[in-house]
């Protein structure tokens, strides 16, 4: 088998274990589900035509971006009953960070077409992690500024601050190409399909990696995807287990009972409010990892903060696994549906046809909210 | 029983829109004693624990404990004076087990800090350890140890009470204000609970005060007594004594009272 | 600048039409209704099907007022969508959101839906009128008058501030006056008590969204007029009408007129200074600056 | 035939029983006192009987119908009213307003039956226009009687009328209670100041813990030494 489909079969199957492991209520039965879940991705994606991969790794790589912003949501949200609504500027601010961070300045005839603040040309890592630190000091005055007030306060300043910071990318152009696209964003580890590959890697990796070329990229994009979503997991799911965690669902059931416990509820209230908006960051910037052009018209709240919001409340807010699973559930009937719509509709009634299924994106939240408010994985119970 | 003076209230003032709650209230509550809070509705019995508890600041006056003047301080720096309260409608955190409500509360976690959860979780399971013991030490404590991982929403309303209680024990308090312990409470689990209060007081020497509207239990548990009317204090006393003072009588009954007793 | 603040009452009073509505729903429903922007796109493209489809058909005459760009289509227009927009309400209440009044749900949830329903109704225009942008009136006439001062203003606009006023005075004279005006301000008191004494607060909410509803059409079909519909407007009115509902104290739909007005005014004067894309903006600011100094509104006694 | 009649109700919050069968009766006409120790459930009973709170068992019957279950708004239209013991005008309204909101639900001329509402209380009718949220506290509990009456019911609930109010006050409230009563409306009523309110009572009900303890006339509960015991608990 050819190395970049074992590559793909194996994170498939181990994305695929994984998932189906949130599912069955014992260890045993976890365990089996898992094993189901990992044969069948992991030998779907051995073993199906090379066409079928390019169809699934897209989407999977997205879902996987989706899903890291459902988990930052679930912090604020499903956790703490933070009502953010302002999911995608924070997922913009990141990505915009993390291409400024990890781009050099153009120069030459570039920097006439190509305005930004700075370009540091650093790697991918620093962006990430700039993403996340950015994305913090925005949320940090906003958290000051609505968590001592009525709830409803923060829903209104994150679409104020969403709008404002839209208004501001659009139309700063020194800031990061103003109303024009941002282009050039460098492809993390692209390095290990060059020829030749990173100088930093170790002989025997080199080898390894010597039979990939620039066209299996995507391979290690899903790889990175894949371990960023299962890392930011683990970590979420480790505070959210701890004592932490636990201030903070009690904080949602009850601010003044908490307070009468001796926590300090407005700092936690702020601390999960910027630890999502880091999450959400990130985010931001693995989605830069995916593509090499941004504007800020990519950041729509229809996809990006509705989307995530739906995601969140269908898979179980208050649960991580709920949100990465309802993350993968309702992108794959997204793209499912998108794919029905390209073969079935005529081409007059494509434009119509986008925006149904966006309308019953709306259908899909309110009924959740009506018929199932804790969603497909309910909170589990005893965490901690 | 020792006669230091572990909480003071000095002219205590709370109004609400036009009206007075808490009228220039002044008493105090001496260490290891279970003092009661009695007085008709709308006396500003509950308004006087939440001024106390940080809940509500107070418009004048202050509040004294253990010396130091803790007057507005925020429900949260309150808590961690060693000053603990319950609520008359429990307020238990219904989506959380008996024994995470339990776990929550004891102050200085390492595990609230995220660093500690992250880059030092042996740290934090050690003390979690330690902390589990406690929750089901107190658990079996109150008679609640078989619903330990029952949600707390799932409770009766007798056993919210008592997890309020057992809440407040998790913080090792200097000093426990309850309010209304008594309310909605079947008999068995009421002896249970005056058993607990009383041995709480005389083997670990945490001081009560607690407002009640069941008289039979202020009289038994008791002592000394206060009587609030109108936002201040009427009286102090045994509870002999209280249940002989005309003044207390009257502020239940009506001013009419010794009118009508001396025709 | 006069000019400017002239523009400003005019952008004012439309802002100020919507958030009456939706103080009134936050005062008597409890909940922040993030679709009160849709509501308005919703009354603006009514009334578009209105003046270009239904009414040549019945055979409105369609001949312009003398100085304005519009006639008697968009004057019928404009009551009728207020009506259908009024019902579009009442049934969205009726299918989302009083089941959830019904199970208690927190009023956070509630917003939760108002979101689901903002981006229902929103997409339905979508689906039915395109993305693009479209005018009432194609071609457009727009003579301006030449006040003193060196102000300019057009028909259209004064008919516009004029009509915003003595809507919002008839608001006034509803709430003050009326039967159902004033058990709409008893609701927003204290429900239960409205209940207790016998009014049907039920009945109450129903009229509530049909008089908020009513309101953001009119003024949704007035931003028409003075720019254009996009199916995006009433979103992007969505931080003004909030800066100027918290503004003028929640609730209080005396104070949203004065928030309307005082946040359209200082989003064009700001223009003499910052770029004009960055008027809503300047109303997050203004929301800002309330938060930290006043977070009850200028009308709000202490909580 | 009875005008109210309470047989064996329970009742009470989420999952506490605060009444464990607890019955009444009120004649045409009549004012009934309920008194009893904090806590003895005095005012879910009022709650419980104006379809506030859900009745576990028991029944409520009022004119002939029976009203166990029914909502506020239905037994309001029957003619019985109720006044609870706080947050009980529309503050933002004024005096009048809330008198127009206590009509309400009235489909007919209601202006001749606000100002024989305002002679009842005089001092009221120079505010009519002052808003509710800012009078004083006896001032505030009249406006709430006086919306209560806009229907003119034949029976009226007060809960706690007397409560946080100035002794003068205090007297002031209850003479007016009593020139109601003389226009024919049966009231009960739940008293703190048990004393006063049983001078003027044509019977009296004392609740201890859920349970009905002592029913008499009003005086005759007034010289029962026992009562004043069971308040502290003898």
């Amino acid at each position: 088998m050819e190395l970049m489909r074992l590559i793909v079969a194996v994170t498939f199957g181990v994305l695929g274990g994984w998932l189906f492991s949130f599912f069955g209520r014992s260890v045993p039965t976890r365990l089996g589900s898992a094993i189901v879940g990992a044969l069948l991705m992991g030998v779907t994606m051995g073993f199906a035509p090379r066409e079928w991969m390019a169809y699934l790794l897209t989407p999977t790589i997205t879902a996987c971006m989706y899903a890291i912003l459902t988990l930052g949501l679930n912090i604020q949200w499903g956790l703490t009953g933070l009502f953010n609504i302002g999911v995608a500027a924070f997922f913009a601010v990141g990505a915009f960070t993390s291409a400024l961070i990890t781009k050099p300045m153009p120069t030459g005839l570039a920097a006439e077409y190509i305005k930004q603040l700075f370009g540091l040309n650093l790697p991918f890592l620093a962006g990430a992690l700039g993403a996340a630190a950015i994305c913090a000091v925005i949320a940090l005055p906003i958290g000051l500024l609505t968590l001592r007030l009525r709830e409803d306060y923060l829903a209104i300043a994150t679409i104020g601050i969403a709008e404002s910071l839209k208004l501001v990318f659009q139309n700063e152009r020194w800031l990061a190409n103003g109303p024009q696209p941002l282009p050039g964003i460098p492809k993390p580890l692209i390095c290990l399909v060059d020829d030749p590959p990173c100088a930093w890697l170790p002989g025997f990796v080199k080898e390894l990696l010597a039979p990939l070329d620039s066209r299996d990229y995507s391979a290690i994009l899903l790889v990175l995807l894949v371990l960023s979503l299962m890392g930011i997991f683990w970590l979420l799911q480790r505070v959210t287990q701890s004592p932490w965690g636990r201030v903070l669902r009690a904080i949602r059931e009850d601010e003044g009972a908490a307070a009468m416990c001796g926590k300090n509820v407005f700092a936690f209230k702020l601390q999960a409010f910027v630890l999502g908006a880091c999450v959400m960051g990130v985010g931001g910037a693995l989605f830069t990892a995916s593509v090499s052009t941004i504007d800020f018209g990519l950041f729509h709240p229809m996809n990006y903060t509705f989307m995530i919001w739906v995601m969140l409340m269908a898979g179980g807010s208050g649960n991580h696994k709920g949100a990465v699973f309802g993350a993968f559930a309702i992108w794959a009937i997204w793209t499912g549906t998108t794919f029905l719509s390209d073969a079935l509709v005529p081409f007059q009634f494509k434009t119509q046809v986008f925006y149904v299924r966006y309308l019953l994106v709306g259908v899909l939240l309110i009924a959740i909210l009506l018929f199932r408010p804790q969603g497909i994985l309910p909170e589990e119970k005893g965490q901690s | 029983m020792s006669n230091e003076v572990l909480l003071e209230v000095r002219d205590l003032v709370k109004d609400f829109g036009g009206l007075r709650a808490v009228n220039k209230c002044s008493l105090s509550v001496k260490r290891g004693t279970i003092t009661g809070l009695i007085g008709p509705n709308g006396a500003g019995k509950t308004t006087l624990f939440n001024l106390i508890t940080g809940f509500y600041k107070p418009d004048s006056g202050r509040v004294i404990f253990r010396g130091e003047d803790i007057t507005g301080l925020p429900p949260h720096r309150v808590f961690h004076k060693g000053l603990c309260r319950t609520f008359q409608i429990p307020r238990e955190f219904k989506q959380m087990t008996v024994l995470e409500n339990l776990m929550l509360v004891p102050a200085g976690q390492r595990g609230e800090n995220l660093f500690y959860s992250w880059f030092l979780p042996r740290l934090v399971r050690l003390q979690e350890a330690e902390i589990r013991e406690k929750a089901l030490a107190v658990l079996e404590f109150v008679n609640l140890i078989h619903l330990k991982d029952e949600y707390a929403g799932n409770l009766s309303g007798g056993q919210k009470k008592l997890l309020e209680l057992a809440r407040t024990l998790m913080a090792d308090p200097e000093m426990v204000l309850l309010d209304e312990p008594g309310a909605g409470i079947n008999p068995t689990l009421m002896k249970q609970l005056v058993a607990n209060i009383e041995r709480l007081c005389y083997e670990r020497g945490i001081t009560f005060f607690l407002i009640e509207h069941d008289m039979n239990l202020v009289m038994n548990l008791c002592n000394p007594v206060i009587v609030m009317s109108n936002g201040e204090k009427l009286a102090e006393g045994t509870p002999q004594e209280i249940q002989r003072d005309k003044r207390v009588l009257e502020a239940y009954l009506g001013s009419q009272y010794r009118a009508v007793m001396t025709e | 600048m006069l000019e400017l603040t002239v523009y400003g009452i005019i952008y004012g009073s439309i802002i100020a039409l919507g958030a009456i509505g939706l103080t009134l729903i936050y005062g008597i429903l409890r909940f922040a209704n993030f679709a009160h922007g849709d509501l308005m796109s919703v009354g603006a493209y009514i009334a578009l099907f209105l003046i270009q489809v239904l009414f040549p058909l019945l055979g409105v005459p369609q001949e312009r007022l003398s100085g304005t760009s519009f006639g008697w289509p968009l004057i019928l227009a404009m009551p009728l969508s207020a009506l259908v927009t009024a019902l579009l309400a009442i049934a969205l209440d009726q299918m989302f959101y009083r089941p959830l009044r019904a199970r208690r749900a927190s009023p956070v949830i509630i917003a939760m839906a108002s979101l689901g329903a903002a981006f229902i109704v929103r997409n339905l225009i979508y689906i039915i009128w395109g993305p693009d942008k479209i005018n009432y009136f194609p071609g457009l006439y727009r003579p301006a008058w030449q006040l003193p001062f060196d102000v300019r203003i057009r028909p259209d606009e004064l008919i516009i501030v004029v009509l915003a006023l003595s809507l919002v005075a008839l608001v006034y004279l509803f709430l003050q006056k009326t039967k159902l005006g004033k058990a709409m301000r008893a609701t927003a008191d204290n429900p239960d008590l409205a209940r207790v004494t016998g009014i049907n607060t039920e009945q109450v909410r129903l009229w509530t969204w049909g008089i908020g509803a009513g309101l953001a059409a009119i003024a949704g079909i007035m931003y028409g007029v003075n720019a254009q519909l996009y199916p995006e407007m009433g979103w992007s009115f969505l931080l003004p009408l909030f800066a100027a509902t918290v503004l003028g104290t929640v609730g209080n739909p005396y104070g949203a007129l004065v928030g309307g007005l005082v946040i359209g005014v200082v989003q064009r004067v700001s223009t003499v200074w910052l770029n004009p894309a960055y008027q809503p903006a300047v109303a997050f600011l203004i929301l800002i600056v309330v938060l930290l100094v006043r977070p009850q509104g200028i009308f709000g006694g202490r909580s | 035939m009875a005008l109210l009649e309470v047989q064996g109700i329970v009742s009470g919050y989420g999952g506490m029983e605060i009444l464990h069968g607890v019955s009444l009766k009120v004649e045409p006409g009549q004012i009934v006192t309920i008194i009893g120790p904090n806590g003895a459930g005095k005012s879910t009973l009022l709650k419980t009987i104006f379809g506030l709170l859900a009745v576990k068992s028991g029944r409520v019957t009022f004119n002939g119908t029976d009203i166990t279950g029914w909502s506020p708004d239905r037994i309001v239209r029957l003619g019985m009213c109720f006044v609870p013991q706080t947050e009980n005008v529309f503050p933002s309204l004024t005096v009048q307003e809330n008198f127009e909101m206590g009509a309400f639900i009235r489909t007919d001329d209601y202006r001749a039956r606000m100002e024989e509402v305002f002679t009842l209380f005089p001092d009221l009718k120079a505010r009519r226009h002052v808003k509710a949220g800012a009078l004083s506290g006896g001032q505030r509990q009249m406006v709430a009687i006086g919306r209560a009456l806009m229907l003119d019911p034949k029976l009226l609930l007060l809960d706690e009328p007397s409560a946080g109010l100035a002794p003068k006050m205090v007297e002031l409230v209850f003479e007016r209670i009593k020139e109601i009563n003389k226009t024919g409306v049966a009231i009960v009523m739940v008293e703190q100041n048990a004393r006063e309110a049983l001078k003027f009572s044509d019977w009296g009900y004392v609740l201890v813990s859920g349970e009905n303890r002592f029913e008499d006339t009003g005086p005759a509960l007034l010289q029962n030494e026992e009562i004043g015991r069971l308040y502290l608990g003898g």
